[in-house]
């Protein structure tokens, strides 16, 4: 066994990954789209193979500290790209969500998808392969190729299999994205200038003079605040998530917007720290409005996807909080990333579920529904503790990850943190009252009454969520020990330069002011 | 220059304009055509007087392309005209407007 | 430049402005195909007079011959004599516009050429009597296109291929089943 | 003692075998085995008391798995067992081993049964986990839990409407409160760099900050989480509607565990908060002023099970009382009598209720003595009890609370004890008074209800054994803790007091340092004025209600104002509806539509429909005319010449 494992550990593992999916795509183009049937296990098989494929990287030992599973080989020598990629402990996490929650938005679309089936999944497919590429590969022309091939999936599932006015939220979603990636690639393009280079790992290691940050840092801030989504440019996920078929906005919910997170943690601050610090403030403020700002306008719904959506703003707008608090110690920025893995999962068991209802009785309307608990009790239990898992109720997923980062935020500024530990009440006021509407009172109307509860199918792909969801709140230590070494040393640059610069005195010296006029300086709680 | 070179250049000059007076103001495309073959001959005229003048082979052999160019484009125009003429009986280059914005 | 060459040349003038006058204006297709064959001779006797007999011939064989023939041929075919199409302009704006354009295009040839200095350059010393024939003679054009100018004449053949084509295909008469389809 | 987890462990096998098996098997199974694993942590708990007496050993941690290590941040599921945390495992896992029994009764014919005893077994769980938890992020995890259980439980029946907005109206007045405890939370980590008590009490106790401003802010906010879980002033609104829950689960949550748990918070961090004078004092009002204001209310309250409601909102202001003036043992041990002498008045009134088929309404009571011997004796025990007739429990703790209140003189308001100590007089009347009123009204005056068609029956031997085991622990819990005054008359010695306070701070001014003969005469002046109280508000229940019933109706339209603002507690929850749900509601709906659809959307589709609108402006030019088109290339000809030869003159 461990033989296959070495094997297994110095095969070009992440190509593999990378490639097993559009491989798979390639194959479903070639059978007739009669045999649905066939094609759907097909692709299922397809999904598993490269979610056990990618255990392997776990297998192959050695610290995530550092890119490991590196493979590098020329492709475009005039311009000095490569095929560069490799994962360490930020991202290793989410390529396993990626891998993970592909087989399982798959089989979920089984029975609510009819309609040309065979595109369907070559799409699904191909946005496994897109978002896999995303997230391993170091090489900045590598990263925005899979960053744009990202979207014409997405923008094909929203327009073709939608609802309602799919064709809008679509082309909105497509718009606002290319909007920020075309920022994002001016930016690229003026790093190649300056460096002569697109490789990642050298750019890391030279990093820029202050003063020519700013601007390349912003436009990568545009491309990543508008993916997270903060708080001004949010709008377009409620429409995009609303319209979207279920297996869709899983992955639009649990992946894409994981996309810019990971993006701010491993662009921005690795490569342009002075600006990040420079920044910190601003981002800080208009993360916390988006926790404030979601939550409000979530409790106005009435469509239960469009709730979960702007919930999903509120959630990201934590881990935003989390990756710029700086303050010596990178509580907040592990914090990001443990809870932009939990977020996926929860939002992703959270939209299945409403899928589930949504292929019962066709509506999203809130009002429709009313006393489930007594018809669907199973699917009472599963929604429960996915919703408990959203509102962060400690021993389950969503409180490791918020609670880390409301610690980091309270560090670096004491008042916004405070304002953002107010958005956890705000969370439980939006949940609870959806929840009650939906499931408690009397099942009064007779289509509600006639509901099956959850089959066996549903049940296989919401049970893992569920098991990773009180994994991860129980015993995370497993995530934390890889995230924390990675996350310490794409941080470092910046945690040299807050200490180091006037910004820290102004954000860090007026939370050590107003909490104690007396600490000694090197408070116990200080050595990150 | 030579006498013969300048009065032929402003010959070229006059004949071109006249072709453009004649494309842009014409309404049957066979004049227009006309027009367009009297610009390409001011053309080659002006060609052939800088010919002379540098003493240099090349204006001719321009000249002598030209002609076969716009041998080419006759062919292709007229066809075209030609087709127009079989599907709508008339030709009146204001009335085939139907490719606007 | 003799007396006789200028007499020559202004008559050969002469005949060209009203070939082309007459070509613009008039209101029968068949006359001013005829006025611009008169205009293609008054061409080639100044091409004879800038010493380009090659071209002068080439003039009256392709221009004349062959492209003028196939307009007429084109008109008289497809064109019922005698119709007289209104003078109604369609396009008011049109000829007034027109005429600006062709006003500034003339003001700006004739300021450009009297700029450039045409008219005050001095006289060009005539060099050897003989070179000017064997330099304009058609074995010096014939080597030379096939020597310094061997692409552009390939391309040029070429070019004739593909517009020999096209016109075929643009002008065949369409089969049955087109016609159904069109109407 | 290191197998401390398994009573934590214990119920949650229980959740998880109820859980997924519960529905498969007969009712009684589920039942007994909720119960079991309850009396198992009971069981285990007595064991770790015992062994921790016989050791005199002080307190151990047991540490069981890391669970968040982040270098500078260290928390791990550790359980701290001392005199303190093993006082509140026993009781809790005592009164809820009676309870679990109870409902066995109480809840046999109900639907949700195993779905019950899943979410009881869960809350136990939680609750211990909060009590044995050595660090206070494990104990926000309990912390929570256990809102969640409270959650789960009061919003049980979910198909009525009541129940579950209840249920919502505590989670977030709860969460409210945890806010305020996080907060508090994140203060100590970036102050102290430690969650865990033991090394919190040593580097609180070393590292003297000059000014005492941190310490209070800290001690305030973790007072705010204590105000949102323990119902005290501003944060109360959610116990008495938590009564649309079962009434064990009432006896169990809002009596006797969970509404302790900010009792036990403050308790346990008594060093902390014993070091600032302030937050002391801030506790010591809020307690005092909940305690009049809820027994205020009560006084006029129709709904039996309100009336305890207000009353466990009452006798945990006096607990906090206690706290805020030092005597942390003696909140201790009061909320260690509470919770047997609530949970049975709860229980009794569960057996009531149980009998008259759901009926809640005490003035459609009346007479029941005869119908239910055994719930009218319990009733009585736990009233007397609570009012603090001599020789019973609540006697005891409560009176040593009116001392310690009595006595304190904190240096910022020197008489804040006399004032204290007469709040809680006034209050330990209305106490009296309502306890015998809701006698008077439910057992022993005329039948207010037609007997033939409701025709009461006693409730089951297995509802009213707990009870009676309760009874007997309401009158023995308190000689365990008894005042010097009567320890030397009785000669038993205090055994509660040393037990306890070795986790607790030693309050610089709390009562028994001093011992001389002026303390023993203020000692017995406040117990004879406490008696005295006591017995005068019997005496009025039992002038108003028994001697001349029709009085009270006169009474009410004398005082018609009063009584209604009584009756409408204070139209408190009206203000809140006003100034924080209507307009959040108001508010969360212009954010969704004018902002998020108006603004940003409008300024997006704006944009939109300027790129069309110019789209628009240039289309006329493609006019189709093929003159036109000739033209345009002209002009754009001549117009290349003209600017290429500007181009080379310039040059």
């Amino acid at each position: 066994m461990d033989a296959l494992i070495q094997m297994m550990a110095n095969a070009p593992l992440l190509s593999i990954i990378i490639f097993l999916p559009l491989a798979g795509a390639i194959i479903i183009t070639l059978m007739s789209p009669a045999k649905s049937h066939s094609i759907k296990w097909f692709a299922f098989w397809a999904s598993i193979a490269t979610f056990l494929i990618s255990l392997f990287l776990l297998a192959g030992g050695g610290g995530f500290e550092k890119f490991s599973h590196i493979e590098q080989y020329t492709w475009l020598p005039q311009i000095g790209v490569s095929y560069h990629i490799g994962v360490d402990g930020i991202s290793l996490w989410l390529v396993l969500l990626t891998t993970f929650l592909l087989p399982i938005s798959i089989l979920s679309s089984f029975s609510a998808i009819r309609k040309r089936e065979k595109e369907y999944y070559i799409l699904l497919l191909l946005m496994g392969f897109a978002l896999t590429g995303t997230f391993v590969s170091l090489d900045l022309f590598l990263f925005f190729l899979f960053w744009e091939s990202v979207l014409i999936p997405m923008y094909l599932l929203i327009g073709i299999w939608g609802s309602g006015r799919r064709v809008y939220a679509a082309t909105k979603f497509v718009l606002y994205t290319v909007v920020g990636s075309f920022f994002m690639l001016l930016a690229i393009i003026g790093l190649y200038v300056h460096f002569g280079t697109f490789d990642f790992i050298y750019l890391r290691s030279h990093i820029l003079p202050p003063e020519l940050q700013t601007w390349l840092f912003l436009a990568f801030f545009l491309a990543f605040a508008i993916k997270v989504p903060l708080f001004p440019f949010h709008t377009w996920l409620a429409d995009a998530h609303t319209e979207a078929p279920t297996a869709g906005s899983v992955l639009l919910a649990a992946l894409l917007l994981k996309m810019g997170g990971y993006g701010f943690i491993r662009f921005c601050l690795a490569l342009f720290p002075d600006a990040s610090v420079w920044a910190a403030p601003w981002i800080m403020g208009l993360a916390v409005i988006s926790i404030i700002y979601g939550a409000l306008v979530c409790a106005a719904q009435t469509d239960l996807k469009r709730l979960i959506a702007l919930s999903s703003v509120a959630h990201m707008g934590f881990v935003m909080l989390g990756i710029f608090s700086f303050a010596n110690t990178s509580i907040g920025q592990v914090g990001a990333t443990i809870q932009m893995v939990s977020h996926g999962i929860t939002t992703g068991a959270l939209f299945l579920l409403v899928g589930v209802i949504y292929e019962r009785r066709h509506t999203r309307e809130i009002a429709q529904f009313g006393g489930l608990a007594s018809v669907m009790p199973q699917y009472y239990n599963m929604f429960l503790i996915t919703m408990l898992a959203s509102v962060g109720l400690p021993a389950l997923n969503g409180f490791v990850g918020e609670f880390l980062i409301l610690l980091g935020a309270f560090r670096a500024d004491w008042a916004l943190g405070g304002l953002a530990t107010f958005g956890v009440v705000l969370a439980a006021v939006y949940l609870l009252t959806m929840f009650r509407r939906v499931f408690h009172g009397e099942c009064t109307k007779p289509e509600n009454q006639k509901l099956l509860d959850l089959n066996v199918r549903e049940f296989v792909y919401l049970v893992p969520l569920v098991l990773l969801m009180l994994w991860i709140g129980l015993y995370p230590k497993p995530y934390l020990s890889v995230i924390k070494p990675a996350v310490d040393r794409t941080v470092r640059a910046v945690m040299r330069i807050s200490s180091g610069s006037v910004e820290y005195a102004r954000s860090g010296e007026k939370a050590a002011t107003a909490l104690a006029q007396v600490l000694p300086e090197n408070a116990p709680g200080g050595d990150g | 220059m030579e006498p013969i070179v300048v009065y032929s250049l402003v010959l070229s000059a006059v004949l071109f304009t006249m072709g453009m007076l004649a494309v842009l103001v014409r309404r049957n495309p066979i004049i227009m055509f006309m027009g367009i073959e009297l610009m390409l001959n001011a053309a080659n005229l002006a060609f052939i007087a800088f010919s002379r003048h540098l003493d240099k082979l090349d204006g001719q052999v321009i000249a002598l392309i030209f002609m076969a160019v716009a041998a080419a484009e006759v062919a292709i125009g007229l066809a075209i005209i030609v087709s127009i003429y079989r599907y709508r009986r008339d030709v009146d280059v204001d009335a085939v407007n139907s490719l606007r914005g | 430049m003799n007396v006789i060459e200028l007499i020559v040349f202004i008559a050969a003038a002469a005949l060209a402005l009203i070939g082309a006058a007459g070509m613009v204006m008039s209101r029968n297709p068949v006359h001013s195909a005829l006025f611009l064959i008169a205009n293609f001779f008054a061409l080639a006797v100044i091409f004879l007079l800038l010493s380009a007999p090659v071209l002068a011939a080439l003039q009256v064989l392709v221009y004349t011959g062959a492209i003028m023939v196939l307009f007429l041929f084109i008109i008289f075919f497809f064109i019922q004599p005698g119709q007289k199409h209104a003078y109604v302009y369609s396009l008011p704006w049109q000829t007034f516009f027109s005429g600006i354009l062709v006003i500034v295009l003339i003001s700006v040839l004739v300021l450009g050429l009297y700029m450039g200095g045409v008219f005050t350059a001095e006289e060009h010393v005539q060099s050897a009597a003989m070179k000017v024939e064997e330099l304009t003679s058609p074995q010096a054009l014939g080597s030379a296109l096939f020597s310094r100018y061997l692409l552009p004449f390939e391309l040029t053949s070429l070019l004739l291929l593909a517009a020999m084509l096209g016109a075929v295909v643009l002008a065949r008469k369409e089969k049955r089943d087109d016609r159904e389809e069109k109407n | 003692m290191d197998y401390i987890y398994l009573a934590i462990a214990l119920p949650l096998l229980g959740v998880l075998v109820n859980g997924f098996f519960g529905r498969r098997m007969p009712r009684k199974a589920v039942g007994t085995i909720a119960s079991l694993a309850i009396l198992g942590s009971f069981v285990v708990s007595l064991v770790a008391f015992l062994n921790y007496i016989a050791l005199e050993g002080g307190a151990h941690t047991v540490m069981l798995l890391p669970w968040l290590s982040l270098p500078p941040l260290e928390i791990s599921y550790g359980f701290l067992v001392d005199g303190l945390s093993l006082v509140m495992a026993l009781t809790v896992s005592l009164v809820s081993f009676l309870i679990h029994v109870y409902s066995m009764g109480y809840m046999a014919d109900d639907d949700g049964y195993p779905r019950y005893f899943t979410y009881l077994n869960l809350f136990v769980a939680m609750m211990l986990t909060l009590v044995l938890a050595d660090n206070l992020v494990l104990m926000f995890v309990g912390w929570e839990g256990v809102g969640l259980c409270s959650y789960l439980l009061i919003g049980f029946w979910y198909k009525k409407a009541a129940p579950p907005a209840a249920g919502i109206k505590a989670f977030i007045v709860n969460r409210i409160g945890d806010f305020a405890f996080l907060i508090g939370i994140f203060l100590i980590f970036w102050l102290y760099g430690t969650f865990n008590f033991t090394e919190l009490r040593q580097s609180v106790e070393t590292v003297a900050f000059a000014g005492h401003f941190p310490l209070t802010l800290i001690a305030l906010f973790l007072f705010g989480g204590a105000i949102g879980k323990s119902a005290q002033f501003p944060l109360y609104v959610w116990l008495p509607d938590a009564m649309e829950g079962p009434t064990p689960v009432s006896a169990l949550i809002h009596a006797a565990t969970m509404v302790t748990a900010g009792v036990y918070m403050v308790s346990r961090m008594s060093f902390l908060y014993s070091m600032t004078e302030v937050a002391m004092l801030v506790v010591a009002c809020v307690g005092a002023f909940t305690a009049i204001f809820a027994g205020s209310i009560a006084l006029v309250q129709n709904d039996i099970k309100r009336v305890l409601a207000y009353s466990t909102v009452s006798q945990l202001g006096y607990m906090f009382l206690a706290a805020g003036v030092g005597a942390y043992w003696i909140a201790i041990f009061h909320l260690f009598t509470h919770a047997f002498f609530k949970a049975l008045l709860f229980l009794a009134s569960g057996s009531v209720i149980h009998g008259m088929r759901g009926e809640m309404d005490m003035r459609k009571m009346g007479g029941l003595a005869k119908y239910m011997p055994h719930t009218y004796w319990h009733f009585l025990i736990g009233a007397m009890s609570i009012s603090g007739i001599p020789l019973l429990a609540g006697f005891f703790s409560k009176d040593q609370i009116l001392f310690a209140a009595f006595t304190t003189r904190p240096d910022i308001w020197p008489n804040a004890g006399m004032v204290l100590w007469i709040v809680g007089v006034v209050t330990a009347l209305f106490t009296a008074f309502y306890m015998f009123r809701q006698i008077y009204l439910v057992f022993l005056t005329k039948p207010r209800f037609d007997e033939a068609e409701i025709h009461p029956h006693e409730a089951p031997s297995s509802m009213v054994t707990p009870n009676w085991i309760l009874a007997i622990g309401s009158v023995l819990a308190g000689y365990i803790g008894l005042p010097a005054l009567f320890a030397g008359i009785i000669h038993m010695p205090n055994a509660f007091q040393p037990f306890v306070s070795g986790a607790l701070a030693g309050g610089a001014h709390v009562a028994e340092a001093a011992h001389g003969a002026q303390e023993l005469f203020k000692e017995v002046l406040t117990t004879s004025i406490s008696v005295v109280v006591a017995l005068l508000g019997l005496g009025l229940a039992f002038y108003l209600y028994q001697v001349r019933y029709g009085v009270t109706e006169k009474l009410k339209r004398a005082f018609a104002a009063p009584y209604r603002v009584l009756l409408n507690k204070y139209y408190v929850d009206e203000f809140y509806d006003s100034t924080f749900v209507q307009p959040g509601r108001v508010l969360c709906e212009q954010l969704s539509r004018v902002v998020d659809l108006g603004i940003i959307d409008g300024v997006v589709n704006a944009i939109a429909f300027v790129v069309g609108a110019v789209g628009q402006v240039l289309r006329p030019i493609q006019t189709g005319f093929i003159r036109n088109y000739a033209w345009y290339m002209g002009a754009g000809a001549i117009l290349l010449v003209i600017l290429l030869w500007l181009g080379l003159g310039a040059k």
